[in-house]
């Protein structure tokens, strides 16, 4: 097996200085009911023998060939992550062994190169954000958004969080989950596409947090400073979710407006679709909350020739430190994603990340105009940045499928995520991004007048 | 040469990449622009490409030497999987596209789904959790959900977990509403099946227990330990972060389990990348598998098809726990993996990685101070008694391995002995590797022996850095890049 | 520009310091003549502006989706190029920045690793080939067997090569040219498919070398024995051209049978068809020739603390030294392509190039027994490697593209290499190897079949 | 760690790939199978992929670290080049596929020569050689093929070759059957017009030139020799090694050329990858074109078409200098690399690249000794003047560069001035970057100045070898690994 170093003339020698007869002599502390008959592991399981490289791509890439890839069709599926085009030279440095093949920065000395970019990637998030500090990621914005919660519980010693209407329902998912098993409360408002909610009203002397989400998950910007001073009032936290992390370099920040705890899914910036994941969570929030932040701080110190270098920090928050009682369970980050958003975002720059998010913007604009002109679909969302809701005259379900059958990914259709939700049944969250050309948009035009006639 | 951080190299008019100007289309942004500028730093991508080269070779790793760090299961990265993960068709694919247009997605879900399932005897397996620690949250949800279901959530709300465990096990059962009470160990680095027992009860919910536990040894006991939580109506987490030992050999099926996860980026090999991203897929018993989490590919008939919603599923799933369907990437990576392999492969990775451990165990057991007696499985405990008088601490000792082009084994934990140095050599290390490291640990030993303190406390000498002070770090944290204050950027 | 760091206040401040008003007072002594009017720079050139990477990304790709892929279809092809699987580890280790962006290590203390795995691969060559040493190099096999002859003139001191009527007829016009503009003399014979050829007959005491093919350009194996003898006997050097490396995980060694230079095409092992180029050519020859070797060689050494380490030797064979004396005027090797070598070779090692090499055969005798009952179809080659000659009843380069309509590449059209010479007009090289699996090559049959039906 | 040979570290039973058994078909090798064994190493993938990673960390390279290495043209390497090449599409066709599976193969080749072509301002381009000194050999054939159609290649057999020429000039003359004879350099760095008038004659085949030429400056008279050539019914060979100081701005179909090569790999881009492969693409004047070598794109039409033979050529083309059509894998790189600078982007390059060198050049003119007076192109030229009396010579500078982190620039060469020290800073370094180096160069001839010969004659000291021992590697040529003898082997 090409993996494997030792050759059989090797194991011999080695049983003999641990003074073994046999490899089962290693294996005997295990119980009888947990051994094959007559030794025989081949039978125990119904699994096919080793293989080549050769047979192994053979599979895999025809099963990745059944796949209809972002890049390969006009495409226009967002609600929540992205198809952006990522430089070639992210996914070159990111597979460089010393970032990819490395552990976790324990050993600070011989860790410097994953300390210091994310040391760079939490001034980075920071600075997105408008936030005072970030951690050094989380899984992704979902999780993210939910170890928010659970945050603000701990500041704010309180365990009701109320959440938008129009927050991501994955991300509500999560959140309840978490909440359900923690005995926390949830109040969740009913998604409304107009943007127009209540929420001030839910907030109360138990409410630990309010969650929203800019833009929206229908697509919508708009001012949230009422709502932090609502949830301020009420000695609540704002907790803001970024699903697309582009958008701020366009939009004011959610630090501006005066949110308490940013997260964002970072996915846009330097990481591929992946089906979902690997994504990268971003955690940002004021510096007097920060040891109540889950997830791991890399810090700057000096070391004893006073040199400066970067060291995991603040670690008494963290599991294998304080074990039941750590701030989080959490003991990964999304190490390798954060580093091709690093390398990405400082390809990118102040010029870049700006220009990027106009062009975003511009593509979605130029979309909602080719679109609203198809006969029998509304534009909902009057202020955007990337993505916006249309209503269709027929179930968006079935144009969505219909537009597939023409080559066109079209969006997603909002009864995908609210099952059940009859208001939402016409409604297609569509996304566009810098890699959208004329034709992508003309193409998706032509598809939809059909698909609707 | 010191690397600036981006931040203090940058330009405002430099750039990475080239993107069109904008048309000039009219806004639709509602009046909500951003005010000001980002603060990000303009770099050219030449600069760049220097920045992360030069950052990168500050950091050891596998592919440059020998990683035995304990718990860990540092093994080679094949790249044959980092290929198969950027074909378009898995890369490139947007989790919330038409699921007709994936059915090559789902494919690759469910025959890895069926590997995990094969190679543990269990019969469901949630794929979504995102690392071990989320795989332990997601078992314990499920735990939980089918305490529900039997009406006894609110009455069992203890669980057990032996004092050896990784820190997560604790704080996940905490996270889950649970309360935590310890198990001793035996002498031999084991559960105390004694002190067990007495601890079971009616409100008790179940154990969490590692198998191979964190002091590299099998828990003979674990089908009694199984048996006797179900009698009393508990439910067996096991913590599968050591299943690299057993995989292709034992089934944790076998033993009793209820519910298990699994650390791709341990037994199956995708890449640790500095600290993440991992991916913790969950095996479920009988029992807990109609709780799990959404969503779930199933199969009927042959057809695949992906359950995203409670109204869509037959079982009772109990929530969901990220958005999207887990960790895609990886999932086509340890798929790679354990095809490349197979069954036999897969066993003899169990093998040669215990084996590996006994050699370090048997070679180094009289120059070092191994905890406990006999075979060990696929990590080597010692501790620092062989250290006593010389002054030389457990970090030291795992500093002066620097020096010597080795990455430290993990230290100080298990908690159960002191000083702990816990070397987990994989199964993809050669014999002479193993020669070489243990000819070097031996004389760090004699030197420590010695009396050659300074070899100990002055080191790493040769790294980038030196030892660097963490108190100052946590007491006044300085977590990013601040501009220079203006009379100190005109100096 | 994305690659180009210096802003515009950098440049006026440099042009400061070095007391120049304007980029123009650099370029002071270029003439008139030479100058656009006006200074309109862009106006001088027909060419687009700068393009992002997306835009550059999707203009190349399209033209590369114009091209049928080998590993698409049941692939055929070789004379002189071949198709394997190399494994991914290949790719990723010579792309690391340090060996793929490195200059040739003149500075040895900074070249260590270019250095060492160039003794590694000259120790694979001269192993694989069975002769004394091998040089770090060549551009490809037939510039590698160009200089052969040269070589071989300069040992001898004459100066009139022998050419088998089977060696690859593109080696053998690059050896013409070659020679053409020396000055030297070439004699080459008739190609023959049966290769029944009477070479020992045209060495005389003016010939510096003899050069033939092994396998031959037709796929044809045979012992070279005696035309070593027959060179040797007139005081003349025998160079053995291998279009196949692979080959020689199962054949005798053309060291064994007495060759004195043996050059080959690397191309197998570690690198990409890639259109043709780029390629590596092999170069081995024995001890006693070592100093009127062409190309970079590297030597063992120690350095000042007698530490073991490799340079680049015996240099003044070179051009940058010897100018007009020196053994050839080539100045690069190919780098990065024998690093690819090397690795694949290493990864292979004796049981996997073996195993290589037998799969390869197999693959082989499989098609040939396949063609073979193929009606019309006439199997020339008696004994062979991965490659061998059909005869078809129909114009060779008619059934080639008739195959290619039918998304089979057949392999070579005998014609297209040797145009104008009849008698090869109906035949067709055929090569087989690791990657063609049964479906290949009874899809290969079967269209044959239709082709000549 | 000492890193091993492969050689001393293979077991015979270890193997990095896993190949499928071989059925048992009978074979048809006609007696010719191999005796005994090749003797390769046996060694796992983990083996291999550390070994490799190991040795590259030995390295120095652009990525890591300012390169300025004169007439190297060590620029920033794109990464989206390197995955162009990869493109299916262009790295899996093979160069005799039928040329109907290939149109996009051709469009690449044609569009490339366009690109090449425009920004020489010459008609026409031959793309096989495979790299520079092969270029070379292109165009002299191709002057040679020229006056043999004129009947005057027996008597026209001298080559004028300026004396700072690169050692590739006179070797490829020499090669391609011409006499070299040597013109001397002026005061100013620059061909002696009236020596260069005294030589020419009747048997003058022609001049080889390089412009800029090696000592980084522009041969102002380069119109008035390429027209007393002419005159004089010889051809113009210019050497394109530095044609990244004028890409873009100047033409060197305005100069007068009959014959340029251009190195892909310097001026664009195509990675040096240690040493190669690179790619040499000739470029011909009206007079050359007809005697280019095969093969060929052509387009009539519209309609691509590949020359691969006399018989299909309408041209005189003079033979063939290689298998197949030339370095495709660079060809890609080139283009994305032309594509995405445009030719604004391009003339930036040759500003920038200029700008670089004389800023370095006007920073160290007081503190190093330039050679010549007045602005130079991308290059900046030193002698070891400012090193008289302190005991170091130039070798020993550059090994000093080491220590404090850079690669040393070119030394001894070009060889018209003592000492020479030839920097290239290219275009993609930054000011920062610049100035950083000015000042380590400025203390390095301070410390020169100031009697610190330890810091010169030790030096390099802090790398993973010191200065080696060249003398005995030449004298007694050790070229690849032996066995060690039985008696050593038993130790």
């Amino acid at each position: 097996m090409r993996y494997l170093p030792l050759t059989p003339d090797d194991r011999q020698q080695m049983l003999g200085v641990i003074g073994a007869k046999s490899m089962d002599d290693l294996f005997v502390d295990v119980p009888e009911a947990a051994r094959p008959a007559n030794g025989k592991f081949d039978e125990a399981f119904d699994l096919p023998p080793h293989q080549g490289e050769l047979e192994v791509d053979r599979a895999l890439s025809a099963m990745a060939a059944k796949n209809t890839s972002a890049g390969s069709v006009p495409f226009f599926v967002g609600a929540g992550a992205y198809k952006h085009h990522v430089p070639a030279s992210v996914d070159h440095l990111i597979q460089r062994s010393e970032f990819l093949t490395s552990y976790t920065p324990y050993q600070p000395e011989i860790s410097q190169g994953t300390l210091q970019y994310l040391f760079e990637f939490q001034t980075q998030v920071a600075l997105l954000t408008g936030m005072d500090v970030a951690n050094a990621s989380m899984y992704d914005g979902s999780t993210a958004c939910s170890e928010a919660v659970q945050m603000a519980h701990r500041v704010t010693r309180r365990n009701k969080a109320v959440l938008s209407g129009n927050l991501h329902p994955h991300y509500r998912a999560v959140i309840e989950t978490t909440s359900k098993f923690a005995g926390d409360a949830v109040e969740a408002l009913e998604a409304n596409v107009s943007g127009k909610e209540d929420i001030a009203s839910q907030i109360d002397g138990d409410t630990s947090c309010v969650v929203v989400q800019y833009p929206d998950f229908f697509g919508l910007i708009g001012d949230l400073a009422d709502i932090a001073a609502a949830a301020h009032a009420q000695g609540a936290l704002l907790i803001v979710a970024i699903p697309e992390i582009v958008s701020m370099g366009a939009l004011r920040t959610p630090g501006d407006m005066g949110a308490d705890i940013v997260v964002a899914e970072g996915q846009s910036i330097g990481n591929a679709l992946n089906y979902g994941g690997p994504y990268v969570g971003l955690f940002a929030t004021r510096q007097k909350y920060v040891r109540q932040m889950p997830g791991r701080l890399c810090g700057e110190t000096e070391d004893v020739d006073g040199k400066r270098g970067y060291v995991l920090t603040l670690s008494t928050r963290e599991q294998h430190i304080r074990r039941e009682k750590a701030t989080s369970n959490i003991c990964t980050n999304s190490g390798l994603c954060c580093l091709a958003f690093t390398i990405h975002l400082a390809l990118l720059g102040e010029k870049g990340f700006t220009r990027l998010a106009a062009l975003n913007h511009e593509s979605a604009c130029k979309l909602a105009g080719a679109l609203e002109a198809v006969s029998g679909v509304e534009l909902l969302t009057p202020a955007f940045f990337n993505e916006f809701t249309i209503r269709t005259p027929k179930p968006a379900a079935e144009v969505i499928e219909a537009l597939a059958d023409k080559g066109v990914l079209g969006g997603v259709p909002a009864s995908r995520l609210m099952p059940g939700n009859d208001a939402v049944s016409d409604l297609i969250i569509v996304a566009a991004t810098e890699v959208n050309t004329d034709q992508d948009r003309a193409a998706y035009a032509a598809a939809l007048t059909e698909v609707l006639s | 040469h010191e690397e600036q951080l981006i931040f203090e190299r940058g330009r405002d008019a430099a750039c990475g990449v080239d993107l069109p100007a904008p048309d000039s289309v009219a806004t639709r942004l509602g009046g909500m622009e951003r005010n000001g500028s980002v603060g990000l730093p303009g770099l050219s991508e030449p600069e760049v490409v220097r920045h992360f080269v030069r950052l990168s070779q500050k950091n050891y790793a596998i592919d440059a030497g020998f990683y035995p760090l304990g718990s860990c299961t540092m093994k080679h990265n094949p790249r044959l999987n980092e290929k198969m993960a950027r074909l378009p068709g898995f890369s490139d694919v947007h989790p919330l596209q038409p699921t007709s247009t994936v059915p090559g997605a789902l494919e690759l879900m469910s025959e890895l789904a069926r590997w995990l399932m094969e190679l543990t005897g269990m019969p469901a397996v949630a794929m979504s959790p995102k690392a071990g620690a989320h795989g332990e949250l997601c078992g314990l949800m499920a735990i939980r959900a089918a305490l529900e279901a039997r009406g006894e959530a609110g009455t069992r709300t203890r669980v057990l977990v032996p004092e050896s465990a990784h820190g997560t096990n604790p704080a996940t059962a905490a996270a889950c509403g649970f309360t935590v009470d310890a198990i001793p160990a035996t002498e031999d680095g084991r559960v105390d099946l004694a002190a067990f027992e007495a601890k079971l009860g009616d409100d008790v919910a179940g154990i969490m227990l590692t198998n191979p536990n964190t002091c590299g040894l099998f828990e003979r006991d674990i089908r009694k330990i199984a048996d006797a939580v179900h009698e009393h109506g508990g439910y067996f987490y096991c913590d599968g972060a050591n299943f690299n030992a057993i995989v292709g050999r034992v089934k944790p099926g076998d033993l009793g389990v209820d519910a298990m996860h699994i650390n791709l980026h341990k037994t199956f090999s995708t890449p640790h990348g500095g600290g993440g991203p991992g991916a913790g897929p969950v095996v479920l018993s009988e029992a807990l598998a109609p709780f799990a989490p959404l969503p779930y590919v199933t199969s009927t008939g042959g057809e695949l098809k992906l359950v995203e919603d409670e109204q869509s599923s037959d079982a009772d799933p109990f929530g969901r726990m990220v958005a999207f369907h887990g960790q895609m990437g990886m999932f086509v990576r340890a798929l790679s993996y354990m095809m490349s392999h197979g069954s036999d492969g897969l066993r003899q990775v169990a093998e040669d990685a215990v084996l590996n451990a006994n050699y370090v165990l048997a070679s180094l057991k009289d120059v070092m101070t191994a905890s406990f007696e006999g075979p060990c499985m696929h990590e080597a405990l010692f501790d620092d008694r062989f250290l006593k008088g010389t002054g030389v601490e457990t970090l030291d000792f795992a500093k002066a391995m620097i020096d010597e082009g080795y990455h430290p084994m993990t230290v100080y934990f298990p908690l159960v002995v002191h000083g702990a140095m816990l070397i987990e050599p994989t199964e993809t290390e050669s014999k002479e590797t193993l020669d070489e490291f243990i000819g070097c640990m031996a004389d760090l030993a004699r030197s420590a022996k010695a009396g050659d303190k300074a070899r100990f406390e002055n080191a790493p000498e040769l790294t980038p850095r030196r030892r660097l002070d963490e108190t100052t770090a946590a007491r006044k944290p300085v977590l990013r890049w601040t501009p220079p204050a203006p009379a100190q950027a005109a100096e």
